[in-house]
């Protein structure tokens, strides 16, 4: 493993939860605030870690997704509409219907995903216009459906937004929830603790079975694997659609585990991120995990700095403005994609169609 | 279908032109077409339509595909069409105008702009919160101050909560936060935003939250009710809109737009339509679920705020606009 | 026909690609415990017809008998279960990966559910060991040289226990001696009973390895012989189908002023390891100076430095006698240099440009392709037109995009670009890697032209026949440095290797 | 086979041959069209509408009147500089997805020049001076905003796609501080986060009393002909060519590629920043807040749609523009969501990209090579 990238990271994290605690102190002790910080990073950063994951499986099988966005767009969509069906058609308890929510979100991001591998594999779109595509088609449908079936009267919801069956609760992690302060990191809704558990999946996965050998053997050198008689066709539309689920999982954070209703646009590219978790991550799931903790930490830097905006020193009055503040993602994404934190190496037939 | 023919005396048709945003915002746009329904629904209207604005230069064709097809009321919702709803009234003098959250600085005839006192609304529920917290820590999440509406929201919960301070000799910390960090196009559509914050403010120890901004709001008031603490909503008695968080919605600082709304069609149809300013009513929600978790010298506190600011001895001294 | 002895037979076997009749009715046998040579033109077929036997492409017509029963082979799975083992023409194998990640590819040994890297390794040190294919299995292939590169594959055919064993140009990029290690290697394979069809362009090695040769021309075979009654001259005739001159005629070189002087060169590799270690030679008008050596030992870094694609560390290169070190390509273009660069497809050629593009573009910008900034289309065709003429460039079209031309056609479509330009200095880096004997007499002959017109010719080569045949002087690298140079008529095949493996002069 | 390759070769001569190859070339997208409204249609009958009556509306508000027209042409204006920016920088290789932030920057510093300059310079310029200036001064911000993640590209292969989209968010977070605090619109009863009116002499004259079509959008049917011209009769144009087709051949043939990847990309912001500056300049007089939202993808779907070249990028933009223009009608007549639009329009982008499902049903024997626009992450 890189452990300068990481070591990067864990400075970065540092200095940001150390800018807070020092002006939050007046108004809280430090270990309450960096509890706090380290709850909310952890969450916000479900959906990056997800989505790097499903960029992981596509690209290291060879295929470039820059529809993850839209991916999880969909499943947000889709898994928020079962739940709701479930719940308010079917009259079947909350949780139930949650939980089939979040089945059906994970099917649409394989179904995108198969559309995806189709155009990609098959008929061997170039592969970010094909990303691009499942991005505006995302948009598209989940504007529309949302409209029909929200608004308009005479839907089968009657034209408005019916009791949703909520979020999925909380899971106190057995001893750890019940620290006195701290317990509160322990304190965690499901996906945001199954997406770290994929993480380590992920690794064994790709890195220490058949599976995963032969997976990067297609991403590296296809035609390698094909001489070998592993069919890399088949592999690319597996690894495609595996991406796909784990994209839908993402989807389902926004809608069934963050808050229980959907917008048209509410992933708010936080797609795009996940791929730059996944670059500066170097296509490995657990560079890209702590990739994506920058990036959450850096959402929860704005969001504490926000409730301690009064008692900013002023030498820091810059910390002051929302929209200064708001850059620190983006621009962490650049310096880290310029490379100033090791060159990256994306798998040599990343993007590159499969001619026989 | 061939729609009826508006430009004919009795015919009496109403359009609506959203801001750029959707007419389901489960918000201002939304609450402005339903008064707009509720006019047909009483037969005063007998045609209504909405047109959906996609970008800022629409405006006036928007407008003006409802003023050429003849229509008699046109409703224009949110303050960024003010300018287009003045100029389109030079163009169709005899239509009339209601400019949502549009406020007059000089009368334009046939143009009435529907504003509300949201400080008001803001101050009594600041007040509630502030005198219903355990924590003396209270928070409030709203879209981006740039909007006067959701600025005076803020700082009139502000105000309220002080207000209650001083009465009640309690000092509470009153967390605001506008969602500034973003483009016009997502600061009232952002729940997750919305809910994070939300959270970080409970995690402080927040455990009243006011959530005022279109869906960013919706997302506090939602994680709030998750969270377990009191949610307070915004514009309608969101008791109903958001039933996700119903069982801990402890109140809503409502700007009652669809009564103004249809009240000034009622107007219009019966040629009592005012120009200039028109003031809706703000107010708040009954406790709903938790009637009986507020305790009785609070809800006479809270009749006793609300009665002083409508006959003035009380103010929020909040300025109609950021200064 | 049931020879008891044939382990592997196709009969009539057709491939059609479009617009190319790739095999025609092919007939071709393979005995136990033979290397039966397959000899052919850039495009005669060969590949296309291994890659069917292997089951990478599918005959339209035809059948294959394995040891005397028919066979279907729908793909590699197949042809492995027969015991039939390829080593491609172009590496089949995963830089990233280790040896043993490489060898086990496609049949994973797993223990419960995870890779079992150890017994893998252990597997292909013992094969190895067998058949002296020296191998470390637990090394990065990216990081091996072609030579031991060329082994892994080797031992991953083992590894599946082929028994019939196709090598494609295998030699295409191997120095005399790994090639005459490989030679080793394949008679030890033979010796076990292992079966081999071996693919190559070089007839010396065909006469010196094979016990039966068949000759393909364009899709069809010509005759199968043995080695015995061939000699080089008859099999290029027969290959070609035409009498082809295998000694290059040229004259006494009139070496006359500078055209190119390297002072004390330093050249670092991607990786930042110094492949060029202090490196001092010059070239002169109307000389050919051949540089030998083993791949890898710098020539590729040397060649790139000169040229202004690789940066240099120290030293000095001048050009015409102006100072040429570390400029960028455009001022070295400019200043007289013509490049033949070592990877044709990479470096050589715009592949999905037509040829036209591929001909101006060194020089595009330059009248009359160009008047100030506009390009001049009529007179770029005429151009592209006039070379595909002179250097006979096989195409339907000057607007085919180059990635359609086989890799002979493709090369002569660079050698073509550099030797019409009007230059003082010519840098050719394994100018005829891969390519058949016409092609490589041809080209052979324009280097020779351009050397007595009075250009400097720095020749690259592996090949030593190429070396021998063409050079004037010949200077020999070895680890980044040159260890030898000496005049090439006083030098001798076995010299030359022994300071190619490292002996000093 | 050699001769009808001949033949195509010899096309490239006589000019009324090449309109035939041209006329192929867009029968593919023009199918692709058909069959999204075919979708579309069917996707309106689901949504309880009459897809006749509807798409009726949408011709009527597109091109069903003069107003109309001179109504599309006005979306069409910013659609064409965007789509030519992805469109050339396509062609080089690159994949531009900031064409959203590069406009925004555009139209901010047009409009700045456009009500600022004035009264800093405390006098009356003349339009002749102004208004070049203006949109000069804009066009030349698009390009700078490009130009980095060019930059970046070019010295540390940090790849262009993730950082234009990075560049965008912080372009929307430096616009949105900007209008909402130095240069807000002061005027006291102004709350929206906009910009003063720029001066009359920074403003794009109409073409015809009453409409609202400007000669912005007869300098972008000029700009796309420039923009032709460039890539296939310039040696700029070969070498941005051959960068985007082989950068080590490139190299290796003595192009400065580094320098060519940072023009391409400057020049790619610089269409995308006119289209903001003309927007500007023609069109609403100031930059407001929350425009401009969508169209960097929608560019994108037109350079695809219209192959990346500049005669289809016009006519993409104007068929792009007719629909979101006739939209507002639809609307009115069937009140089907304007979304069912951009439903259409991602199929016909799903459609174009994958021709090959068009091929199949319309049974289009393969005609060009297949356009490979991008190369992974490689780059
Ligand atoms: N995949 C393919 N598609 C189209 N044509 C092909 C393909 N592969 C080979 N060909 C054509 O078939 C003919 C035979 O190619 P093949 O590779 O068999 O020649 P070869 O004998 O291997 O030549 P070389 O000595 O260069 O390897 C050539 O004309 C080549 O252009
Ligand atoms: N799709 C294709 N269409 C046309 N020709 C092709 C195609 N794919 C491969 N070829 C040609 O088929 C030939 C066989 O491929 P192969 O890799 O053996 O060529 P090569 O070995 O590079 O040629 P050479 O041996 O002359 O260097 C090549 O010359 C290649 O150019
Ligand atoms: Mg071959
Ligand atoms: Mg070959």
């Amino acid at each position: 493993m890189d452990w300068r990238r990481f070591s990067v990271i864990a400075l970065v994290i540092i200095i940001l939860f150390s800018v807070v605690v020092l002006i939050g102190k007046t108004k809280d002790t430090p270990i309450v605030i960096i509890t706090s910080l380290l709850a909310t990073t952890i969450a916000v950063a479900t959906p990056l870690t997800l989505g790097a994951l499903s960029g992981i499986f596509c690209e290291r099988s060879g295929v470039v997704n820059i529809g993850i966005e839209g991916m999880m767009l969909a499943a947000a969509f889709f898994g928020w509409l079962a739940a709701i069906y479930m719940n308010t058609i079917f009259k079947i308890a909350p949780l139930p219907s949650l939980i089939a929510g979040v089945v059906a979100a994970i099917l649409t991001g394989g179904l995108f995903a198969l559309l995806h591998a189709m155009l990609s594999i098959t008929y061997k779109v170039d592969q970010i216009i094909g990303g691009t595509v499942i991005n505006i088609l995302a948009v598209g449908i989940t504007g529309f459906m949302n409209r029909q079936l929200f608004f308009e009267k005479g839907s089968i919801f009657g034209g408005q937004v019916p009791h949703a069956p909520g979020v999925l609760p909380r899971i106190q992690i057995p001893f750890l929830a019940d620290i006195p302060v701290m317990g509160r990191i322990f304190d965690q809704q499901p996906l945001t603790i199954a997406a770290i558990l994929l993480v380590i999946v992920s690794h064994y996965v790709l890195f220490h079975t058949r599976w995963g050998l032969r997976t990067r053997a297609v991403g590296e050198h296809p035609r390698a694997a094909d001489a070998v008689g592993i069919n890399v066709i088949f592999m690319r539309y597996a690894n495609v659609i595996i991406g796909g689920f784990l994209a839908g999982l993402g989807g389902a954070y926004f809608t069934l585990e963050s808050v229980p209703s959907f917008e048209p646009l509410l992933t708010n590219g936080r797609g795009f991120i996940a791929l730059a978790a996944m670059i500066f991550g170097n296509w490995s799931p657990f560079g890209a995990w702590a990739a994506a903790l920058v990036f959450g930490a850096s959402q929860a830097f704005q969001i504490k700095l926000q409730l301690f905006r009064e008692v900013i020193p002023a030498q820091w009055a810059f910390l002051q403005n929302a929209y200064i503040v708001g850059l620190a993602p983006y621009i962490l994404t650049m310096l880290i994609l310029t490379g100033i934190i090791g060159k990256t190496t994306p798998p040599a037939a990343d993007g590159v169609p499969y001619e026989k | 279908p061939a729609a009826p023919d508006c430009t004919k005396q009795d015919v009496f048709c109403v359009g609506l032109v959203t801001d750029v945003g959707k007419i389901d915002d489960k918000s201002f746009n939304q609450s402005a077409w339903e008064g707009v329904q509720k006019a047909k629904e009483d037969g005063i209207a007998t045609v209504v339509q909405y047109i959906e604005t996609t970008d800022s230069k629409d405006y006036d064709k928007n407008i003006s595909t409802f003023g050429d097809a003849g229509y008699d009321v046109i409703v224009t919702v949110g303050f960024a069409l003010g300018e287009a709803t003045d100029a389109a009234a030079a163009k169709y003098p005899n239509v009339k105008f209601i400019g949502v959250d549009q406020f007059q600085a000089e009368d334009v005839p046939g143009v009435a702009g529907l504003n509300f006192p949201e400080d008001q609304a803001g101050f009594l529920v600041g007040a509630l919160a502030a005198m219903m917290s355990k924590s003396h820590k209270i928070g409030s999440v709203l879209g981006t101050d740039a909007v006067p509406p959701v600025w005076r929201f803020g700082e009139g919960y502000r105000a309220g909560a002080a207000y209650a301070d001083q009465e009640m000799g309690t000092t509470t910390e009153v967390f605001v936060v506008y969602h500034n960090d973003v483009g016009f196009d997502k600061t009232f559509v952002d729940p997750e935003w919305g809910a994070a914050t939300a959270n970080s403010m409970i995690d402080q120890g927040a455990d009243v939250i006011f959530g005022a901004g279109g869906k960013t709001g919706n997302g506090a008031v939602t994680a709030a009710a998750q969270r377990g603490v009191y949610a307070i909503g915004v514009d309608t008695d969101q008791y109903y809109t958001l039933p996700e968080a119903a069982p801990r919605m402890l109140s809503s600082a409502m700007k009652l737009i669809t009564p103004g709304v249809y009240d000034l069609i009622k107007m219009a149809k019966e040629g009592s339509f005012p120009s200039g300013n028109y003031f809706g009513q703000a107010g708040y929600a009954p406790y709903h679920d938790l009637e009986n978790e507020v305790p009785a010298e609070v809800k006479a506190k809270m009749d006793e705020i609300a009665a002083g600011l409508l006959d003035g001895s009380i103010t929020t001294n909040v300025p109609p606009v950021k200064p | 026909m049931t020879d008891n002895n044939i382990v592997l037979q196709a009969k009539g076997i057709t491939k059609r690609f479009p617009g190319v009749l790739a095999n025609d009715k092919v007939d071709f046998d393979l005995r136990k415990g033979e290397i039966h040579v397959l000899l052919g033109e850039n495009g005669a077929g060969k590949t296309t017809l291994m890659n069917i036997l292997y089951g990478l492409y599918h005959q339209d017509e035809g059948e294959m008998l394995v040891n005397g029963k028919p066979v279907k082979i729908k793909d590699p799975n197949d042809s492995i279960a027969q015991g039939i083992g390829m080593v491609h023409q172009h590496f089949m194998l995963v830089p990233v990966f280790t040896v043993a990640e490489n060898v086990m590819l496609g049949n994973e040994t797993t223990r419960n559910g995870f890779l079992d890297r150890k017994t893998v390794s252990a597997k292909v040190r013992e094969l190895s060991h067998q058949y002296g294919l020296d191998v470390d299995p637990d090394a990065l292939v990216g990081q091996l040289p072609v030579g031991i590169q060329q082994r892994v594959e080797i031992v991953k055919t083992l590894y599946r226990n082929a028994q019939i064993l196709i090598l494609d140009e295998p030699t295409a990029v191997l120095t005399p001696q790994e090639a005459e290690e490989l030679f080793v290697i394949m008679r030890g394979l033979t010796e076990r009973g292992v079966s081999i069809i071996f693919i190559t362009h070089k007839l010396k090695e065909v006469l010196a390895i094979a016990d039966r040769i068949t000759v393909m021309r364009a899709g069809r075979v010509v005759g199968t012989v043995t080695p015995k009654e061939m000699t080089e001259a008859k099999l290029a005739s027969m290959m070609v189908g035409r009498e082809v001159i295998l000694k290059v005629e040229k004259g006494q070189a009139k070496p006359k002023q500078e055209v190119l002087k390297v002072e004390n060169l330093h050249v670092l590799d991607e990786r930042g390891l110094e492949t060029v270690r202090g490196v001092s030679f010059e070239v002169r008008a109307g000389e050919v100076l051949g540089i030998a050596g083993v791949q890898g030992n710098g020539q590729t870094q040397l060649a790139e430095a000169l040229t202004g694609l690789r940066p240099v560390k120290s030293g000095k290169v001048i050009i015409n006698g102006q100072d040429m070190t570390g400029k960028p390509p455009r001022p070295i273009i400019e200043s007289g240099m013509a490049h033949i660069p070592e990877d044709r497809q990479r470096h050589g050629l715009v592949l999905s440009d037509t040829i036209v593009d591929n001909m101006v573009l060194c020089n595009y910008y330059r009248p009359p392709f160009a008047k100030g900034m506009v390009l001049q289309q009529e007179a770029m065709d005429a151009y592209a037109r006039k070379l595909i003429q002179d250097f006979d460039v096989r195409t339907p079209s000057p607007f085919v995009p180059t990635s359609k031309l086989s890799g002979g056609n493709q090369q002569k479509v660079i050698v073509a670009r550099e030797l019409s330009r009007d230059v003082k200095l010519l840098i050719a880096s394994q100018p005829t890697r891969g390519l058949d004997v016409g092609s490589i007499e041809y080209i052979h002959k324009e280097i020779v032209l351009m050397r007595d017109r009075g250009v400097g010719v720095l020749l690259i080569s592996a090949e030593l026949d190429e070396i021998m045949a063409l050079s004037d002087r010949i200077a020999v690298m070895y680890r980044g440095q040159i260890v030898a140079t000496v005049d090439s008529r006083a030098a001798t095949r076995e010299k030359l290797g022994l300071w190619m493996a490292g002996a000093h002069a | 086979m050699e001769s009808n390759e001949e033949q195509e070769a010899r096309r490239e001569s006589s000019f009324q041959k090449r309109l035939k190859s041209a006329g192929s070339a867009m029968l593919v997208p023009v199918l692709a069209v058909l069959t999204a409204m075919l979708v579309g249609a069917v996707v309106i009958l689901m949504a309880g509408g009459n897809p006749l009556y509807a798409y009726l509306g949408l011709f009527q508000g597109a091109f069903g009147s003069a107003k109309a027209w001179s109504e599309t042409a006005v979306w069409a204006t910013p659609y064409i500089f965007a789509g030519l920016a992805v469109a050339l920088a396509f062609k080089g290789g690159l994949f531009n997805i900031g064409a959203e932030g590069q406009l925004a920057l555009g139209a901010v510093v047009a409009a700045w020049i456009g009500y600022a300059l004035p009264d800093m310079l405390e006098i009356s310029l003349p339009a002749i001076i102004h208004l070049p200036l203006a949109i000069i001064l804009g066009v030349l911000a698009g390009a700078l905003w490009a130009a980095i993640p060019g930059a970046l590209k070019a010295y540390t292969g940090g790849h262009e796609v993730i950082n234009t989209i990075m560049m965008n968010y912080i372009a929307l977070n430096m616009v949105s501080f900007l209008l909402n605090g130095p240069m807000k619109d002061k005027n006291p009863n102004n709350v929206i986060a906009r910009t003063p009116e720029i001066a009359e002499s920074a403003r794009i004259p109409v073409i015809f009393e009453g409409f609202r079509i400007h000669w912005g959008f007869v300098l972008a049917l000029i700009v796309a002909a420039i923009v032709w011209w460039l890539l296939w009769k310039t040696t700029l144009g070969f070498e941005i060519r051959t960068v985007g087709a082989n950068p080590d051949a490139a190299k290796y043939a003595g192009i400065n590629v580094k320098r060519t990847i940072i023009l391409t990309m400057a020049m790619s912001g610089l269409l995308a920043g006119m289209a903001g500056a003309i927007e500007v300049s023609g069109l609403n007089y100031r930059h407001e807040l929350g425009f401009s939202i969508g169209y960097g993808f929608d560019a994108i779907a037109i350079a695809l749609l219209g192959k990346t070249h500049p005669l289809g990028v016009v006519l993409a933009s104007i068929l792009f523009a007719g629909m979101r223009n006739g939209g507002t009608r639809m609307q009115f007549l069937t009140q089907i969501p304007v979304d069912v639009i951009s439903v259409i329009q991602a199929l016909i982008l799903l459609f174009v990209a994958a021709d090959a499902i068009i091929r199949y049903i319309y049974r289009v024997r393969a005609r060009e090579e297949r356009l490979v626009l991008t190369r992974g992450w490689g780059g």
